[in-house]
């Protein structure tokens, strides 16, 4: 499904990682381990398709995703590290809008569904503003089951959250992948996912 | 030829000022821009030779 | 078929830049001197303003030449957008500050022009407009690349820029000029002089030529600067025997 | 198919912007007060003889027109960029551009559709005739969107970048001429009795031919931005 061959990255004048590959096939996970700096972010922008290729590609169902924008992007769900999250909108308008500018429809109580299924519904008529770090991580986390994707592409998902959320970001991920998904994530924390994960390093 | 001596040609028929001060400051900031490379790349080249060194003296 | 990319590579670029460059500027000179002399020494006297007209010998090549290289600059700019080469960038980020430069040229001849012919420094020519808003392209461009940090972003930032300029160009110079006869009725034009002989013509293209070969000269220089800083840290450039020696 | 998505898209954006800026009124007001007080500073400046402010007040009102929208403008991408919004519509399924069309046409309705409703009334300040009050503000309907789709390529590409604001204006101010010489144009043609038809119709191709090319070197501009 998802193939990464050969894949290197050059920021500015150093390279940080070069010939990567790895393949994931549905109900697979990747995890990306690396220290700052190494270039973990870079890959998952890479893999999205927001970095371009220094070198190598990227296929998604044996084409490579250049190709096929459109195609690869209703696939797709990218949770990056700030949250795209409006201080001045609810946690109910932001998913809403968050949904909607996606390219999707989605009804109001999938929302507070997915809210709910997030241990938020108190938090979901209040401006965002207002929530707790936390808190936010949370509603931003929420679009992962709000928005029926395939691959989900996670830069440090357990962040800012407690033992509770965090496990209840686990149980998506399994969830995900036991419906057929894929996701590659990277994370500093130790990730206790039901199904071992492919790992790789990246940077010297 | 126009010119009848030296003084009449630097003259340019009252109009020297004007013609001198268009033709100087042309070849002085082309002149200046080449200066101004030149000293750019003797710059970039000192850079370079003291990575090189610095190279050679780690590769040792 | 020739293999382009290969001359694209900074690496087989730099030495033929540096063979390049003293013919440039060889011939630059001559077509200079040539210029001058047809200017001065062999074109005759204007019947209407008499000796100060040979300013045109030069305003009027900086001008073109100034209008050319935003043009060869966008050139640059849409090939590295398009094969997303990087030598396409550095020319047109190589050609900004001579373009710049050439336009200020156009300025400064063009008031030292104005002063005695129509008793003021300034005259809201619609050429002149045109020029000054061009000097504030070239400066707006090299501000932009100037301000980001990443050379990979800037030159393509500065690439974009410079396209949505070339597309601009022709709409503000059509505007200056129909603002201009709405506020002035006929304006003096500068290259229209009374009566071109062709003898002026001749001195014209000579030091027009001139300054296109003084172009090509500078900003492969320039291009060499930018690659030594810019790839300093690349093998081949160890291997060059000005480190060497 | 992709069509009405590029719609939905535009019209969603422009929604949640509209609705942002709502919720923050003080900050959608301040680019309309500029404009009043830069018109002000004029006649103040230059003195209250009726013919002088009437010869100027074209001229006088476009430009603060002018450095009003663009006043607003280093807003137009940063926060969306700031906090990570930008990639995720980079990353949707609907096209970049439709999302650029509708900021820039929520962007409008903030700051150039108030503005040009809003000049006849300072332009009777300036002793204009009744009968350029509405060239006036027809020049400004149609003469603030192409600012607003020039502008967004200026915004576009100093995204992220430290002094942005300043350099923007250093960019996009010298494509504004056009506009500017157009608009005023208009108005003058007006005051003289000439129609004002021409500038008019010259300002609604620059808008169109803006429509068709502006987005495109938006979306560059973004992307590269994103990187």
């Amino acid at each position: 499904m998802l193939e990464v061959i050969n894949l290197g990255c050059l920021r500015g004048e150093r390279l940080l990682f070069q010939d990567i590959n790895f393949r994931l096939e549905p109900g697979e996970s990747l995890v990306v381990t690396g220290e700052n700096g190494s270039g973990k972010t870079s890959l998952l922008r890479m893999l999205v398709g927001l970095t371009p290729l220094f070198s190598g590609s990227i296929q998604w169902k044996s084409r490579p995703i250049d190709q096929m924008v459109g195609e690869y992007r209703r696939e797709l769900l990218y949770c990056g590290h700030p949250l795209a999250l409006k201080d001045g909108l609810t946690a109910v308008e932001n998913l809403h809008s968050i949904a909607a500018l996606a390219g999707e429809t989605v009804s109001l109580t999938a929302v507070h569904d997915a809210l709910d299924q997030c241990g938020l519904n108190a938090c979901a008529p209040m401006p965002v503003r207002a929530l707790s770090q936390g808190q936010k991580r949370r509603v931003h986390l929420a679009k992962l089951l709000l928005l029926k994707r395939s691959l989900w592409v996670l830069d440090e998902p357990l962040t800012a959250l407690d033992v509770n959320a965090s496990r209840h970001i686990v149980q998506a991920i399994d969830q995900h992948l036991r419906s057929g998904g894929i996701a590659v994530l990277t994370t500093h924390h130790g990730l206790p996912l039901a199904f071992t994960p492919q790992t790789i390093r990246v940077g010297a | 030829m126009n010119w009848t001596s030296p003084s009449e040609f630097f003259a340019m028929g009252g109009y020297g000022t004007y013609v001198w001060g268009s033709l100087s400051v042309t070849v002085a900031v082309l002149f200046v821009e080449f200066v101004l490379l030149a000293k750019r790349r003797r710059a970039a080249l000192v850079r370079i030779k003291y990575n090189t060194t610095l190279r050679r003296e780690v590769g040792k | 078929m020739i293999d382009w990319f290969k001359y694209s590579s900074p690496k087989t670029f730099y030495p033929i830049a540096g063979k390049a460059i003293p013919w440039f500027a060889a011939i630059a000179t001559v077509l200079a001197v040539a210029g001058m002399y047809v200017g001065f020494f062999m074109a005759p006297t204007d019947a209407q303003q008499g000796e100060g007209y040979r300013i045109i010998f030069l305003h009027v090549p900086v001008s073109w030449m100034s209008m050319f290289i935003y043009v060869i600059m966008a050139f640059w700019a849409a090939i590295g957008l398009i094969f997303n080469s990087r030598l396409s960038g550095m020319m047109a980020s190589a050609l900004a500050p001579t373009g710049a430069i050439f336009t200020f040229l156009s300025l400064w001849t063009g008031a030292l022009w104005g002063k005695p012919m129509w008793g003021i420094w300034w005259v809201w020519d619609a050429r002149l407009t045109s020029e000054l808003i061009l000097l504030f392209l070239y400066l707006g461009f090299m501000a932009l690349q100037s301000a980001i940090d990443d050379v990979r972003r800037a030159d393509k930032a500065g690439a974009v820029l410079a396209l949505v300029g070339v597309v601009n160009i022709p709409v503000i110079y059509f505007s200056v000029q129909w603002w201009n006869t709405l506020h002035q009725g006929a304006s003096v034009s500068l290259t229209r002089a009374p009566s071109m002989a062709t003898i002026m013509l001749v001195g014209m293209l000579l030091m027009a030529l001139a300054a296109w070969m003084y172009t090509a000269a500078i900003s492969l220089m320039r291009v060499r600067c930018l690659i030594l800083e810019r790839e300093h840290h690349a093998a081949w450039i160890h291997e060059l025997k000005e480190i060497k020696q | 198919m992709n069509d009405s998505l590029g719609l939905y898209a535009c019209c969603r954006i422009a929604q949640r912007d509209l609705k942002l800026a709502m919720r923050r009124k003080s900050d959608a007001a301040t680019p309309l007060l500029f404009f009043v007080i830069v018109a002000t500073l004029f006649p103040l400046g230059i003195g209250t003889e009726a013919d002088t402010l009437r010869t100027i007040a074209p001229g006088v009102l476009w430009v603060a027109a002018l450095l009003a929208t663009m006043l607003s403008l280093p807003k137009l991408f940063e926060d969306d960029y700031a906090d990570g919004t930008l990639e995720q519509l980079a990353l949707s399924s609907a096209p970049l551009s439709a999302f650029v069309v509708g900021k820039i046409a929520a962007h409008w309705l903030l700051t150039g559709l108030p503005v040009a409703v809003l000049a006849p009334l300072l332009a009777l300040q300036f002793h204009l005739p009744s009968s350029s009050l509405l060239v006036l503000s027809a020049t400004l309907m149609i003469g603030t969107p192409v600012l607003g789709l020039i502008g967004a390529i200026g915004a576009s590409l100093t995204l992220g970048i430290r002094g942005g604001g300043i350099l923007l204006a250093l960019l996009v101010l010298p494509l504004y001429v056009p506009v500017l010489i157009f608009g005023t144009g208009a108005v003058d043609a007006a005051a003289a009795g000439l129609g004002a038809t021409a500038n008019l119709s010259l300002l609604g191709a620059m808008l169109v031919i803006g429509f068709f090319f502006a987005p495109w070197a938006i979306t560059a501009a973004l992307r590269i931005a994103l990187e």
